[in-house]
């Protein structure tokens, strides 16, 4: 059986009496990719944002387990710990730096790989050079897994939605993460662009090793990527399992179609 | 023809209304002692025509924002400066020209302007260490001059009580002034924007109090004097002085801008950018925003603790009220006018700032209105400065162009 | 009365005067920071409008017409509240307008702009010393016995500044105007879709925050007794740290930052020394910050992600 | 290449912008340094305008040494970074003397300059103490007594005349009105007369009444102030509101008609110290006439300071026979001269001899001296 990378227990989330996601459980295995659906409003985003740090879980427990099988509980941690601790996400509501080209994007994402401090950007020693022009390098070479290597002088702000879309992508994946985190990554895009998504997000699975939890509403592409499916409704974790499991299950069924 | 009309139309209402509105404080001049009114209905001819004439070119501006005529422009015209600007030839003959010029300046012109000119390059210093902060972390500093006030006490005082010199007072200078921009950095970590603005404000204000109250160790309002020019091996005279200060000022203006390239072009910088830009985005890129808001304080105020033993070392003489609040917003129209994050536009900015009312000295009293007014034209139609930041291409496969 | 405690008694009352000032600047500096999100920096030179405007036209009437004391107070409240109103919209359309979508800095500086431009406009139009201001409001002699306690133009800033906070607040939570601010506040783009027109909801705001400006600044310079170009300024800044520290945007809070500010500074002065009195209150702002970023009464606005 | 030259083209003309036109022999030159713009200017023009009504009376009697007099006005807005600029400015402009600068502050930045340049600088306004006493500015010279004779003679006047044994001191934080408080609380102390508070209080305030409190709460039988009227006014009008009728003492930058004019019926009463009234000097009468003919106003502050200023730095440069910094300072410090102040020398320290300060009561309006 494979290591377990993400483990969440009992996790509620409360915003001023309101609760967000309500006693949650869910575990995410090395190699999977694992889909978190549901209506919209389900807090969906909610648990992705206490599994990435920018919110402090109100209940419960999540872990982060190191490929060396340390298990590292995360509440409270600042969202750049947990990013090294190989969590890495893109945004619904894209948030690229957007007064920066596409390669400066995802070299940033090199941040947590990196180690020059002040004074080594100051003096540049042989050291900083060697870790700058690997920077760009690597960036580069990320830019073209996700074909997007024509943009990479592009601010990243005119680059077209979709190319948007997959530079989060891009950017997330530089710092090297186990387990990428994916916010409706086919939001917007149109159906030659999804199709294009499904096989990239084997690819950096098959190729790189990287786990995948996505939340996406096309269910077509959840259907043909993952393995394994949570549904969410009204913060409670009502279904898990297969995409058929979760397709038949008749809570889910009710939740999605209404009574 | 129609569109003449009802432009005109348009003008004409705003210049009434600008008529209405200027009414009381540009016509009337009432004299409560004497008892006299004093009508100034000239006034209302100028405003009428000026806000018809300048409401009707305001709205054409307007337009041509919505647009953006004006971008495209300035980009095909900025492709051809980059153009020429990197053909190595000319970068080569230009610089070594401007190096020329740079040192030959002092012993071409009167002493008093070499004067002139230092103060505005420690302007420059000064407007390329805000830049740090507002251009580079995007925090709305206010309280800059703080710093500024932190670096020139350092050398007053420690000559006051050690009779230590210039050359000890500069890197003691550069260090208080970033452990300064430490001690400002950590309350304020948790804010954001308008209140981060407020609190600097706040900050600013209380060490400039300090200094005014703890006079027993500052000498309070009545400042140190007597604080020795830089001296050269031995005291110089006031022509040499000045000459020397004003290459330390280039000197330290080559050593920030070298800096702050570095910086730009590295980890950190790229860091500190990525936290302008998103803050929750950083943190999801592994950036510390706490370590890099603090880089961004310590290494902004670097340079006002430098500029301020400057500044007591060529002034000879120091108090409080050269540190005010106004000083920081000076310094802020510096970098907005002349381009936030790029370092040529600071220059140019501070240049602006102090030259034109030093060679102008006729306009010294419109000077604070144009200031006022350049900052909201800037703002409104071209808020990247006179000369934006190009950012940096680099070529597939690795390298830079 | 013990005269420690008598004293004490005199340094709240003075410090709820000093607070009842900055809550009279502070109310509408909150009010547009409601509503458009930005820190009108120029508020302080329309409060200084509003006191300018107020002592030219009375001045100009007093010379010459024969009016009554009351009847020339009346025209030049109204003729400062209705200029203040002016230049708070006309400013608006300049300087803030264009710049609604834009990165809260540039619109912060171009804020920072417009308050320099109308500073040395009236320094220019006017002069840079500093004008009498005579109290316009009639001591009422029955507060005699209590004189080294309170003044009559202190009880009438007092009494003003409730009467105003009062009426912004019914006029948010009761009128249809208010919803409609409510609303924009909140979600400028969801207000738009269910029918408001912002443009007028963001000039009645202007026209109400910029209102209670000319009051505070005719009332004040009836206190201080002179006016000058650069009141507004100094003024504006207590007035946004007051503002800021009750939480920016909430009209309870301003009035709260208000007299927590004042207190700090009376009883700091007091107790303490009177040479720190700025000080203390930028170190209570910074203190209240440290502990809870967005004010007193300041909502802590979840950031959407 | 072509290029390269262009630029050095380019660069060699900004260069001779800035070189200016060549020195002008034919004229003695004397500097006019103050603040002439922004808020300050009120202190600093009537200055140039004194200068300028002075050179002008000698030029008309055939000039200085038989040269014209030209005079090069700088503007230091009392700021002393700004300060070291001018006095730069002038020295590079070959001037043989200064009158300025007005704010004590920018004079300290400047002395140095001209002291390197060996020029006598006199001011008309600049009133620290250290300036003449320290030592450290052997080419100063000032028309007005500094800040410890003035604060001597008013608090002379609470303790004999008001016969105060207990007051309380406030000052505005500022150099001038802390210099005054602090001379005030020594000379007092040594009168025997206690000070019961001191404190600082911010200037541009818009409620002094915590402070105010306080005083009243002392047993002080004198308030006295030092800073400037807008402070001062405030102070009276709110004094008076709250029934605080303790004596209120304060100094020259009160004895200021607008201090009247905005305090208006609160003034009333107040003693404020001044330089001493010599307006029945013929020549004090005469150059405020000149000013009124060639101006069409009354002078304003420190005028007859920097006329007489003017008048002794001429004088001296006249009796000197030379432009010689040395044979101007030993003329000024040797040679009596009659100006609107009255016959006046000047110390080894600088200070004139024969000016000193009076105090005046606000009665019915005006100020009298008493």
């Amino acid at each position: 059986m494979s290591r377990t990378i993400l483990d969440i227990k009992d996790f509620s989330m409360v915003f001023g009496g309101l609760r967000a996601v309500d006693h949650a459980n869910m575990h995410i295995d090395e190699g999977e990719i694992v889909a978190l659906i549901g209506p919209n409003g389900a807090g969906k985003t909610t648990l992705f944002n206490c599994v990435t740090g920018v919110y402090t879980p109100s209940e419960g427990d999540i872990s982060v387990v190191s490929p060396l099988g340390k298990s590292v509980r995360t509440n409270g941690l600042k969202p750049n710990r947990i990013t090294e601790l190989g969590l890495a996400r893109t945004f619904q509501n894209i948030r690229l730096f957007s007064s920066m080209t596409a390669l400066e994007n995802v070299m940033i994402g090199r941040h947590p790989k990196l180690h020059a401090g002040i004074f080594g950007a100051i003096f540049r020693d042989s050291k900083t050079r060697r870790e700058e022009e690997a920077v760009i390098e690597d960036s580069l070479n990320i830019l073209k897994k996700l074909g997007l290597e024509k943009y990479a002088n592009d601010s990243a702000s005119s680059l077209p939605y979709g190319a948007q879309r997959l530079l989060e992508i891009a950017r997330a994946m530089a710092t090297e993460p186990q387990l990428l985190l994916l916010d409706e990554p086919a939001a917007g895009m149109n159906p030659q662009e999804t199709r294009e998504l499904d096989d990239t997000i084997k690819r950096i699975r098959d190729d790189e090793g990287i786990t995948i939890l996505l939340i996406e509403h096309d269910m077509s592409l959840v259907m043909s990527l993952s393995e394994r499916i949570y549904v969410l409704d009204y913060g409670k974790m009502i279904a898990s399992g297969t995409p058929e499991e979760v397709k038949s299950n008749p809570a889910v069924i009710k939740a999605y179609l209404g009574e | 023809m129609n569109r003449l009309l009802s432009e005109a139309k348009k003008s004409l209402i705003t210049s009434l209304w600008f008529m209405v509105l200027t009414f009381p404080l540009l016509v009337i001049k009432v004299n409560t002692r004497d008892n006299t009114v004093v009508w100034r209905w000239m006034n209302l001819l100028w405003v009428a025509i000026g806000a018809f004439g300048l409401s009707w070119i305001w709205r054409r501006m307007l337009e041509r924002r919505e647009k953006g005529n004006t971008r495209i422009q300035s980009s095909a015209w900025r492709e051809k400066v980059t153009v020429f600007a990197s053909n190595r030839k000319f970068q080569i003959s230009g610089l070594s020209t401007l190096a020329l010029v740079v040192v030959l300046f002092p012993f071409l012109v009167k002493f008093y302007q070499v004067g002139i000119v230092t103060s505005a390059l420690m302007f420059v210093i000064l407007g390329l260490g805000l830049n740090i902060v507002i251009g580079y972390g995007g925090l709305l500093h206010l309280g800059y001059a703080a710093f500024y006030a932190v670096g020139a006490y350092s050398y007053g005082l420690m000559y006051l009580y050690w009779g230590l010199p210039f050359w000890v007072a500069l890197p003691f200078g550069a260090v208080s002034g970033a452990l300064f921009g430490l001690v400002i950095g950590f309350p304020v970590l948790r804010l954001r924007g308008d209140y981060l603005a407020i609190v600097t404000l706040a900050f600013g204000e209380i060490i400039r109090l300090l200094l005014e109250n703890l006079s027993g160790f500052t000498k309070g309002p009545e400042g140190i004097a007597q604080i020795p020019r830089p001296a050269f091996f031995t005291k110089l005279s006031l022509q040499g002085a000045t000459t020397y200060l004003y290459f330390i000022a280039i000197a330290l203006v080559l050593l920030a801008i070298f800096v702050i390239k570095r910086l730009e072009d590295s980890r950190v910088g790229r860091a500190l950018e990525a936290m302008r830009d998103d803050e929750i985005a950083a943190q999801a890129m592994g950036i510390d925003l706490t370590k890099a808001k603090l880089t961004t304080f310590a290494l902004g105020a670097v340079w006002a603790g430098m500029v301020g033993v400057v500044l007591a070392g060529k002034t000879t003489y120091i108090n409080p009220g050269s540190f005010t609040l106004m000083e920081s917003v000076m310094i802020l129209v510096a970098v907005v006018l002349g381009g936030t994050g790029s370092i040529p536009g600071v220059i140019l900015g501070a240049f602006l700032v102090t030259l034109i009312p030093e060679y102008f000295r006729a306009l010294a009293d419109y000077r604070m209105l144009m200031f006022g007014v350049a900052l909201v034209v800037m703002s409104i139609f071209r808020p990247q400065g006179i000369i934006p930041r190009v950012r940096k291409r680099y070529t597939v496969g690795g390298g830079k162009e | 009365m013990n005269p420690d405690v008598k004293y004490f008694l005199q340094l709240v009352l003075s410090g709820l005067t000093k607070g009842s000032i900055y809550a009279l600047i502070a109310l509408g500096y909150t009010m547009v920071y409601g509503i458009i999100k930005l820190i009108n920096f120029a508020h302080g030179e329309i409060y200084m409008i509003g006191a300018f405007t107020a002592l030219i036209i009375g001045g100009v009437l007093q010379i010459t017409t024969e009016l009554s004391p009351l009847v020339i107070l009346g025209i030049s409240l109204v003729a400062a509240v209705f200029y203040s109103a002016a230049y708070g919209v006309t400013l608006e359309k300049i300087a803030y307008k264009p710049l609604r979508n834009a990165p809260r800095l540039t619109a912060l500086i171009s804020a920072i702009g417009m308050s320099l431009i109308l500073q040395n406009f009236v320094l220019l139009a006017q002069t840079s010393d500093f004008l009498p201001f005579r109290s316009m409001i009639p001591d009422f002699s029955f507060l005699i016995p209590g004189k080294s306690l309170l003044t009559t133009t202190q009880l009438v800033i007092m009494v003003t500044t409730f009467v105003v906070m009062l009426f912004l607040t019914l006029l948010i939570k009761f009128t249809r105007m208010g919803k409609a601010m409510r609303a924009t506040a909140q979600d400028k783009v969801m207000a738009q879709l269910v029918g408001i027109d912002i443009n007028r909801v963001i000039t009645f705001t202007f026209v109400i925050g910029s209102a209670t400006a000319a009051i505070g600044g005719v009332l004040i310079a009836n206190h201080t007794g002179q006016i000058n170009f650069y009141i507004g300024f100094l003024a504006g800044i207590k007035a946004f740290v007051a503002a800021v520290l009750g939480g920016i945007g909430s009209i309870p809070g301003a009035v709260l930052g208000s007299f927590v500010l004042g207190m700090t500074e009376s009883l700091g002065a007091g107790y303490i020394s009177s040479a720190y009195d700025n000080a203390f209150a930028f170190l209570i702002l910074i203190l209240i910050l440290i502990f809870k970023p967005s004010g007193l009464l300041g909502r802590n606005e979840v950031e959407k992600v | 290449m072509k290029k390269s030259v262009l630029v050095l083209v380019a660069m060699a003309l900004t260069v001779s912008l800035f070189i200016g036109c060549a020195k002008d022999s034919g004229t003695i030159k004397i500097a006019v340094v103050g603040a002439h713009s922004g808020d300050l200017a009120s202190y600093g023009l009537p200055t140039v305008k004194a200068a300028e009504l002075v050179a002008e009376e000698w030029n008309k009697k055939g000039g200085l040494l038989g040269k014209q007099i030209e005079l090069v006005i700088e503007d230091d807005a009392c700021k002393p970074e700004v300060a070291a600029n001018s006095a730069a400015k002038v020295v590079g402009d070959g001037v043989v003397a200064v009158i300025g600068h007005i704010c004590s502050g920018a004079t300290k930045s400047a002395l140095g300059i001209y002291n390197e340049a060996g020029i006598p600088a006199i001011s008309p306004s600049a009133t620290n103490p250290p300036l003449t006493q320290s030592g450290n500015y052997p080419n100063f010279f000032r028309t007005i007594a500094p800040d410890d004779a003035q604060a001597y003679t008013d608090s002379k006047f609470v303790a004999e005349v008001l016969g105060a044994k207990k007051v309380a001191i406030l000052h505005d934080k500022q150099d001038y009105g802390k210099g005054f408080a602090d001379f005030c609380m020594a000379a007092l102390e040594e009168m025997g007369v206690e000070t019961v508070l001191y404190e600082g209080i911010t200037v541009g305030g818009i409620d002094y009444s915590s402070v105010l409190t306080k005083v009243a709460n002392t047993d002080a039988e004198a308030l006295i102030f030092g800073g400037y009227h807008p402070e001062a006014s405030k102070l009276v009008q709110q004094m008076t509101q709250r029934g605080i009728s303790i004596p209120f003492v304060s100094d020259d930058g009160v004895k200021d008609d607008t201090f009247i004019q905005v305090a208006g019926e609160f003034a009333e009463g107040v003693y404020a110290s001044g330089p001493m009234d010599t307006s029945d000097n013929p020549m004090y009468k005469k150059a405020v006439q000149d000013h009124i003919d060639a101006y069409s106003e009354d002078p304003g502050a420190f005028f007859i300071n920097a006329y007489a200023a003017a008048t002794a730095m001429m004088n001296a440069i006249d009796k000197a026979g030379s432009t010689e910094g040395d044979a101007i300072m030993s003329a000024l410090r040797s040679e009596y001269v009659e100006t609107p102040l009255g016959s006046i020398s000047f110390d080894e320290k600088g200070d004139a001899i024969g000016v000193g300060f009076a105090v005046y009561q606000v009665q019915n309006g005006v100020y009298v001296e008493l």
